[in-house]
């Protein structure tokens, strides 16, 4: 079966990133396809290369990125979403003239099209709210 | 037929909200904070909990016969059960 | 389906955003839950709290194809609230009616 | 003599546990999302209400006559008539 | 004073991180209100959560010098717990007793 | 009278940054003292100088600087959280080795002493909470 996640939490501060990354795993270990995990909301500060956890404490983005490299996964970020809360890859960054980008690989910033697609193009959507 | 998510302990709207609508083969799962909702809905045989929340949260022992505890492939599970996700938050 | 209020979080305006780009590729209709029915009262003006009022938004609803805004009765009756107060025309169902309306749907966009 | 914050609706749990400790003379101010609160505690002298967050939800005409209603100065007022400041969210 | 469930959020977490720096400083005591009593409870592990158990460094609370944890006894009895099922001493206090407690203290730092 | 704010909301996403911004323009209006703003939990985020609003929107990083540079006032994210959600400046940068900084000036970071000297030191705390 084919799955779609959608994330709205931020890392750390919400418990939904943490549900999310475990959620997925446990999709791509019953040998379901994961179709596009889609960052909205404060789901976006997922994507930024430049948190530096307690060497204690997971490391979110670290694990996301792993998951996406094992299992070549779709991991997108809504643009509008992301630009307010400053999470821009380099391209975004020298459009609004800003001095550093922090989106990390395999991370993409996208639109919106792309949540409405995963919800159409998937069997189930699942939403970790915060 | 659906899976309703519940997250929030029974301080919050989520639980009452999603019971006032859920239909009778309706599938729940407490989730999260949401676990804290067990004793509110012991006896529902319609209702789930993730175990590794109930034990994140110290509950693991209390969680009442009629209800159903699942891991994450139990929860991926579920989703296989059902046509959709609701979520309350 | 809309569930929160809006200025106090994002989630509103952020929700109708995903509304207005789903109608774009799909038969949508709109359910404001709970507090999200406070999304749609008349004469918001939020210059002095600097958030957007995006509530005139949601009179471009029906441009985008977006059939119905549903609004259940006793979430309105709850906050003494009534239709004339909202900004938009809303179908008005009673809450015992959202299990099918739920399940006339294919999926379910939860904001 | 305490200023009490209540930043959330009546569906959340922080309007009712503000009033549950709230001593004769302190005061309660309205703010963000809280304003929704205004009809719970009509006819409570006590209650303050932030103008532009009245405004901004739409319920300028809605308060009532016992509250009064401040803008951020009159909150910045309200802090210095009281003790502390304890919020409720 | 504390009023979040742990694990959901990080709130409880840093809010323990800022009483214990409140406590080299002043005199601190600690409310645990509401929702934020579960924070106590015994026995939490984390490991399938990703999240991390802080619930043991409450027991470290009086190494740091804060004098008293309160506890509600209504919040305990709504959520069907006892004293027997937290992690550290507690001193139970009445809902009425609340308001009194607020007064003893000079600033509120609220989480 | 000398007040202090502590921000416990993420920017956009929570009121909780408006209000207290707002509020901090009504202090130093009034003629009275801020003698910190404390950011804490996801208020750390609004030191990011990277984020890029809609045109339409207030720009709260571009807000905060102007106050600050304007009034002097001491802005201060606290660094455990700002580590763990990506807000950090050059030198953190090159400590945990990460690609980019973004905390923007006057923005500083600091410790959770500062919150506590805060409270003690100011005639009022208040907190803008999510």
């Amino acid at each position: 079966m084919r799955f779609a996640i959608t994330v709205h939490g931020g890392p750390y501060t919400s418990q939904s990133s943490h549900s999310a990354l475990n959620f997925a795993k446990a999709v791509l270990h019953e040998g379901h396809d994961l179709y596009r995990v889609f960052f909205y909301h404060d789901g976006v500060y997922n994507g930024s290369e430049i948190m530096a956890p307690p060497q204690d404490e997971i490391d979110l983005y670290g694990e996301w990125r792993q998951l996406a490299l094992d299992h070549e996964l779709d991991l997108v970020v809504c643009i509008a979403s992301a630009l307010r809360r400053g999470v821009i890859n380099p391209t975004e960054a020298e459009r609004y003239e800003k001095s550093a980008a922090n989106l990390g690989k395999p991370f993409t910033i996208s639109g919106l099209g792309q949540l409405i697609d995963a919800a159409l193009s998937a069997d189930r959507l699942v939403t970790f709210r915060v | 037929m659906i899976l309703h998510t519940v997250n929030k302990p029974p301080s919050h709207a989520a639980l009452s909200d999603c019971l006032a609508v859920m239909a009778s083969d309706d599938l729940m799962l407490l989730i999260e904070d949401g676990v804290y909702c067990l004793h509110e809905v012991s006896g529902d045989s319609r209702v789930h909990v993730l175990t590794p929340d109930l034990e994140a949260r110290g509950l693991w022992d209390r969680l009442p016969a009629e209800l159903t505890a699942v891991d994450y492939a139990g929860f991926v599970g579920l989703c296989t059960r059902v046509d959709k996700i609701k979520t309350w938050a | 389906m809309q569930s929160r209020a809006p200025h106090g979080s994002l989630f509103g305006q952020e929700g109708l955003d995903a509304i207005l780009m789903g109608s774009a590729f799909a038969t949508c209709a709109v359910l404001m839950h709970g507090d999200g029915v406070y999304q749609l009262i008349r004469d918001q003006r939020s210059s002095g709290t600097s958030t957007r009022d995006y509530s005139v938004s949601y009179g471009a609803l029906g441009d985008y194809g977006v059939e119905t805004v549903f609004c259940v009765q006793e979430d309105l009756t709850e906050r003494r609230l009534v239709v004339d107060d909202l900004v938009i025309p809303v179908t008005v169902i009673d809450r015992a009616a959202v299990a099918s309306l739920l399940n006339d749907y294919n999926t379910i966009l939860d904001f």
